[in-house]
């Protein structure tokens, strides 16, 4: 590692790598086993939402954005924010259909 | 020189070309092809985009004399389609969505931010040759058939009931999307990565800050319009049902999907244009854009709004009724950024010193046009009114005058202002000018009547049409003519300057710009060292200081 | 600001790594550049497969019963067999990235020679998953079968499990439709592992011979953000298509 | 020139003649949409001159010659301000102005009688209550509210009136609707406006506004003799229907009767009104939709009735006000003779007019 790239760059340890890669584990046996349970409405939530855990744990740590700019990190939440309106204005749309038509 | 012009230009019996420059540095056509400095892959895109725009004005010449009498008689009802479809697509993905941020933005944003290159020079040759492949795809498809969908590929019809190319063609403005995401990636990486030194985000030139919107919406949109192309690909072929009624699917899907990334389309194409127009018109009234902050915002504001309002393509087709409110009630806000653009160009000609040469005419042109433009685009907007103009040429007329009469002056504008410093030499003014108001006038003739016509209530892509329509037709098809020949004047001229045009000096128009304070034609590199940005854009008073003490910037 | 000292252009090579393109001014703008770069490539495959959600979030909320009984013949052991196969896969491409910056050249060509292996043991799980559709005729548009949600006890192996009801014709038809975006899916997320593990092997390849443990990682890291990207599709892909139906 | 010159000037003598901006009004919704677009176009036409004046006044004022020095002028607060501030509120009230006529468009009057229109590749299909037929034209009154239900049987059709400053797209697979009251005899232009392929620009017709009187006698000399009901009921008998939908005590299936308009428990849970949509989704895709008490036994008829023979179908059991008619097809198999139908309660056209929707509520 040269020494003008530390300040810049950060670099992130195998220690850090193992804990996550435990959570993760975790996490997947977590949500199959919340998946035998029978919640109803509850099931997708929670399977999703460990998702998202899972997800954001990755982003975070394996892919760096911890340790990144805000200007990354801008960019990454602006890809979500479209992707969620992508999906939810047009669902909006399939599901205030079934309402009818006023 | 007289005091009605800026143009100063070096002392023609002594001026040169500079010897070395990024034309002159290598040669052959290798060197063109396997460039990856972005002002050859700008010319590269300049010369293609070119080739494009007039095959698709072919086309248009076409539609317009078959629309010349009421029959079908110039060429047959699938003839017609065929022709209407591939002018569509011709237009929008390969001239359209690439002309200004392709030439232009290729050549000038590195330039205007004082960097030697565009931040990934491969990856810009590589979105040069996807756009090839797209668009010789696409050209293929003609010779073998065509295709007869209208550019926007409606479901059902596109996947069950034509037989033509919608597969290649498809593919083709795949393989296209994916140049102009790759292009839009391009340019934001290189906008805030690449700044010089001192260039902080307020005193980017505002063609900046509408390339940077526009490349936005380029990489958040365009994969959308992929994967709804895919789909369309995979339902023709093996009948997967996303899209089929009887199979459970919705045709109406592929609108959102398709729309999600189409209308936004239209902002990626009208945006870079904007950009050009204020670059235009403070340079020829030497002032500083009124209102910067509020310009540079709206064309934001553009960008992000422009993602909520697609489903206004679609209100009569049975989307909800609370989603047309939801839609109808965007759509109005994202005209108002546009209505803030115009008002800040017209204040920025106030106590200005305007002088007139064409650049300045076509932005003018463009200020009224995409008034008119944006104006109508409320008239769709507005659910009401929407039900009667939709599906007419009312909505011809109105995107003709936001995408011709807006982004196709402001591509010339751009084109006459920078082709001094492109080529080193000066376009003919004289003609020039005759060009710009030929081109006004024609446009005018071409489009304006479809207004009405669209009022009065004639669908679009009818080959053949009631005869009450037909005096309209004909000053359209008469207007179309003039067009024309307003739109072959400047290729010619264009290329007689390359080697009878003035020597054009460092910087002809005395601008602000970074990219005019190096020689013309540029160095390979852009600049002999990397400039340190001490003030704002439009600085015309920092320009006359720099003047005063170092002598008008010379021909290296 | 502006002096034009007849310089530099071709002499600012001195004194920089060999790998700094010209058009940069330090190795730090240029791993900056690439890897915001990166990050807008990702940013497109978000939305590119945010029109698939939409269409899967759309049609399951219309063919529920259909969703479900699609869904129930997916085997959720295989998929948490994958998932805990391709969140290895990332772990190992993490320390891949480490290995990489700390210039640990041994290191680095055993983590992505792990990171390979799963990545082709991920897919050989899905060619096993994938088998078992074809067997049932469960791929849309070639013959087709709704023999196991018209009669569900024609599928012993998932009627032991679930005892599902079967399904009304009409919504045993829509079973296609879950068929066409749960291939569609987990065919773009495979295809994108595909070509993953091509980049990985060359990767190792140039790895063996030191390219990327000389200080220049930026190829490594980037590589590396795609593949933790392939892993989050997955991640929501399996609590899409296996886990959050399979309830009634 | 000589050649050339008269005909321009026919041209013009003949289009400043016939000059319109807009075609006749002919419907109740059409001047209202007019004020809109009226409005519509002087706003755009104050915003234009606006824009033009300033351009040109600063052109004359500030042109180098008469202004060699620009004045450096930062930009104003106020001004950004105003100028987002009247323009949004002039956009917020024609969101609404427009959003009021949407809503008038497409919400039919409870009273409106229903016509039924079918678009194929590449005609139009109009079916009246009364059994009448029409190809790429509409026959309607003066007068009396006009409700369209529209289907295609292949791709998208836009079923276009500018006259009447109406536009509905017809989707495969589900009923749009549109209504309109037209108010000025004439015949007037039908379009499909939505690109539906080869023939799209031959897929047009005319519209016939008629004084209620002539409508009568239209509907009377036009009339096949079979009203849509009953050719539903022929349908019906010869699908069997009857052998479950008998309304018999051991019936597989629910009795029809007074369904329509009624809400109904599905099996799946849940409740519907048994509208239009509803009847073709149960027709087409019958398991989906059972009610309540029944088992999932009827076969779909998906690709085995046509759009046309899905709304007859519909406007029989619209029909239905007793278990009696159903008796009447399951004992007769073949069609029974149109004066035969008016007899038992049938509807005849000629006589009670058009079925309407609020006859036959429950």
């Amino acid at each position: 590692m040269s020494e003008h790239n530390e300040h810049a760059h950060h670099i992130v340890g195998p220690g850090v790598y193992v804990a996550i890669l435990f959570a993760l584990l975790i996490g997947t046996g977590l949500t199959v086993w919340a998946s035998f349970l029978e919640l109803g409405l509850w099931n997708p939530v929670i399977a999703l939402a460990i998702a998202t855990t899972k997800a954001v744990l990755v982003v975070l740590f394996f892919m760096h954005v911890k340790y990144s700019t805000k200007l990354t990190k801008l960019a990454i939440f602006s890809g979500i924010f479209m992707f969620l309106v992508l999906i939810s204005m047009t669902l909006a749309d399939y599901i205030s259909r079934a309402w009818g038509s006023w | 020189m007289s005091t009605h012009t800026i143009v100063s230009l070096p002392d023609q019996s002594t001026a040169r070309i500079p010897k070395d420059n990024y034309i002159t540095r290598e040669n052959g056509l290798l060197s063109w092809l396997l460039t990856s400095d972005h002002k050859r892959i700008a010319i590269l895109y300049l010369i293609s985009i070119t080739f494009f725009f007039f095959i698709g004005g072919a086309l248009a010449g076409l539609i317009r004399l078959e629309l010349l009498t009421p029959q079908a008689d110039l060429m047959a009802s699938d003839t017609y389609n065929k022709v209407f479809t591939m002018h569509g697509v011709i237009m929008i993905f390969f001239f359209l969505v690439p002309s200004v941020p392709a030439t232009l933005g290729n050549f000038f944003i590195p330039m205007m931010i004082g960097a030697k290159d565009l931040a990934l020079p491969k990856v810009n040759l590589l979105s040069w040759y996807l756009y090839m492949a797209g668009g010789l795809l696409a050209l293929y498809t003609m010779t073998v058939g065509g295709v007869d969908t209208g550019w926007t590929f409606t479901t059902p019809l596109s996947t069950h009931y034509v037989n033509t190319n919608v597969l290649t063609t498809g593919l083709a403005v795949f393989i296209a999307g994916f140049s102009s995401i790759l292009t839009g990636l391009n340019f934001i990486v290189t906008i805030h990565k690449m700044r010089a030194p001192g260039l902080t985000w307020f005193r980017l030139p505002l063609f900046i800050w509408s390339n940077y919107a526009a490349s936005i919406l380029m990489v958040l949109g365009t994969p959308v319009l992929a994967i709804a192309i895919v789909l369309i690909a995979l339902e023709r072929t093996l009948g997967i049902g996303v899209f089929d009624p009887t199979k459970g699917g919705d045709p109406l899907l592929f609108q959102h999907l398709f729309w999600f990334y189409s209308h936004p389309a239209v902002y990626i194409m009208i945006l870079p244009g904007m950009g050009v127009i204020s670059e235009v018109i403070s340079n020829f009234s030497r002032k500083r854009v009124f209102g910067y902050t509020a310009v540079a915002f709206s064309s934001v504001a553009i960008a992000v709004f422009g993602f909520f309002v697609w489903a206004h393509h679609m209100f009569i087709m049975g989307i909800s009724n609370y989603a047309v409110l939801v839609f109808s009630l965007l759509s109005m806000l994202v005209a108002v950024p546009s209505a803030i653009k115009i008002f800040n160009w017209s204040l920025t000609l106030y106590k200005g010193s305007i002088t007139f040469e064409t650049p300045m005419l076509y932005a003018f042109g463009f200020m009224g046009l995409f008034t008119i433009g944006g104006m109508t685009g409320v008239f769709l907007g507005s659910s009401g009114t929407d039900i009667h103009l939709t599906e007419t040429y009312f909505i011809v007329a109105h995107f003709h005058f936001v995408m011709v009469g807006g982004m196709l002056m402001a591509f010339l504008a751009g084109i006459h202002f920078w082709w001094p410093k492109m080529t080193g030499r000066m376009y003919p003014e004289k003609i020039s000018q005759l060009a710009a108001v030929v081109t006004f006038i024609g446009f005018n003739l071409t489009f304006f009547p479809q207004f009405i016509l669209g009022m009065l209530g004639m669908p679009r892509r009818y080959a053949a049409y009631p005869p009450e329509f037909q005096i309209l037709n004909v000053f359209s098809t008469a207007g179309a003519t003039i067009l024309g020949v307003g739109y072959l004047l400047p290729v010619l001229y264009l290329v007689w300057s390359l080697r009878y045009g003035a020597i054009a000096g460092d910087n002809p128009w005395q601008a602000t710009g970074l990219e005019w304070q190096t020689q013309s034609p540029p160095l390979t590199e852009n600049f002999a060292v990397i400039p340190i940005m001490d003030h704002e854009a439009y600085d015309y008073e920092w320009l006359e200081k720099q003047q005063k003490e170092k002598g008008v910037t010379s021909v290296g | 600001m502006l002096d034009r000292s007849a310089n530099t252009a071709h002499s600012a090579h001195e004194g920089h790594p060999p790998y700094l393109r010209h058009h940069f001014n330090s190795t730090e703008q240029q791993a900056d550049a690439a890897g915001f770069a990166m990050w807008l490539f990702l940013l497109t495959e978000v939305m590119f497969f945010g029109g698939l959600f939409t269409a899967y979030l759309i049609y399951r909320n219309w063919y529920y019963p259909a969703f479900v009984a699609g869904s129930h013949q997916l085997d959720v052991r295989w998929g948490t067999l994958n998932t805990l196969v391709l969140i290895c896969s990332s772990f190992t491409m993490a320390m891949g990235v480490w290995c990489a910056e700390t210039r640990r050249r041994k290191g680095l060509v055993l983590s992505l020679t792990l990171t390979f292996i799963l990545g082709l043991g991920f897919l050989g799980i899905k060619t096993v998953e994938y088998r078992e559709k074809i067997e049932k005729h469960h791929v849309p548009g070639f013959h087709y079968s709704l023999k196991s949600f018209l009669d569900p006890q024609s599928d012993p192996e998932i009627y032991a499990e679930y005892h599902d009801k079967p399904l009304v014709p009409d919504m045993a038809r829509h079973t296609e439709l879950y068929f066409s975006l749960y291939f569609l899916m987990t065919g773009m997320h495979a295809l994108h592992m595909i070509i993953g593990i091509g980049i990985l092997g060359f990767m190792i390849l140039r790895a063996k011979a030191g390219a990327y443990t000389a200080g220049h990682v930026t190829f490594v890291e980037n590589f590396g953000l795609y593949w933790h990207f392939v892993d989050i599709i997955w991640i929501y892909l399996f609590a899409l298509l296996y886990l959050i139906s399979r309830h009634q | 020139m000589n050649h050339i010159s008269p005909v321009i000037w026919q041209f013009l003598v003949k289009w400043l003649t016939n000059f319109a901006l807009l075609p006749p009004e002919a419907s109740k919704i059409a001047p209202q949409m007019d004020a809109l677009l009226f409005f519509l176009v002087l706003v755009s036409l104050i915003g234009l001159t606006i824009v033009v004046l300033l351009v040109v006044s600063f052109s004359i004022l500030y042109n180098k010659k008469r202004h060699p020095v620009a004045v450096q002028v930062e930009g104003s607060t106020l001004l950004e301000a105003i100028w987002t501030i009247i323009p949004l509120g002039l956009f917020l009230v024609i969101f609404v102005w427009g959003a009021l006529i949407y809503f008038r468009v497409f919400t039919p009057p409870a009273n409106a009688m229903n016509i039924y229109v079918v678009g194929k590749q590449w005609m139009w299909k109009v079916e009246h209550p009364g059994g009448q037929h029409e190809i790429n034209a509409l026959h309607v009154p003066t007068g009396r509210a006009v409700q369209l239900t529209l289907i295609s049987q292949d791709v998208f059709h836009s079923f276009s009136i500018p006259a009447f400053r109406v536009k509905r797209e017809a989707i495969p697979g589900r009923y749009t609707t549109v209504w309109f009251e037209a108010t000025t005899p004439g015949t007037y232009h039908l379009f499909c406006t939505q690109y539906c392929g080869t023939n799209h620009s031959q897929m047009t017709g005319d519209v016939v506004v008629m004084s209620p009187e002539e409508y009568r006698k239209w509907l009377a000399s036009s009339t096949s003799g079979v009203s849509l009901a009953q050719n539903g009921e022929r349908l019906f008998a010869s699908l069997s229907c009857a052998a479950c939908h008998n309304a018999r005590p051991d019936a597989r299936g629910p009795s029809l009767a007074n369904v329509y308009g009624a809400k109904l428990a599905l099996a799946s849970g849940g409740t519907v009104i048994a509208d239009d949509a509803y009847l073709r989704e149960a027709i087409l895709n019958p398991s989906q939709h059972i009610t309540q008490g029944y088992a999932p036994i009827m076969p779909t008829y998906q690709g085995q009735i046509s759009e046309e023979g899905v709304i007859a179908l519909i406007e029989y059991i619209k029909n239905l006000n007793s278990d009696y008619r159903i008796e009447q097809t399951l004992n007769s198999t073949e069609m029974p003779p149109g004066s035969e139908g008016a007899a038992k309660g049938g509807v005849t056209p000629a006589v009670k007019g058009p079925v309407t929707k609020g006859t036959v509520k429950p």
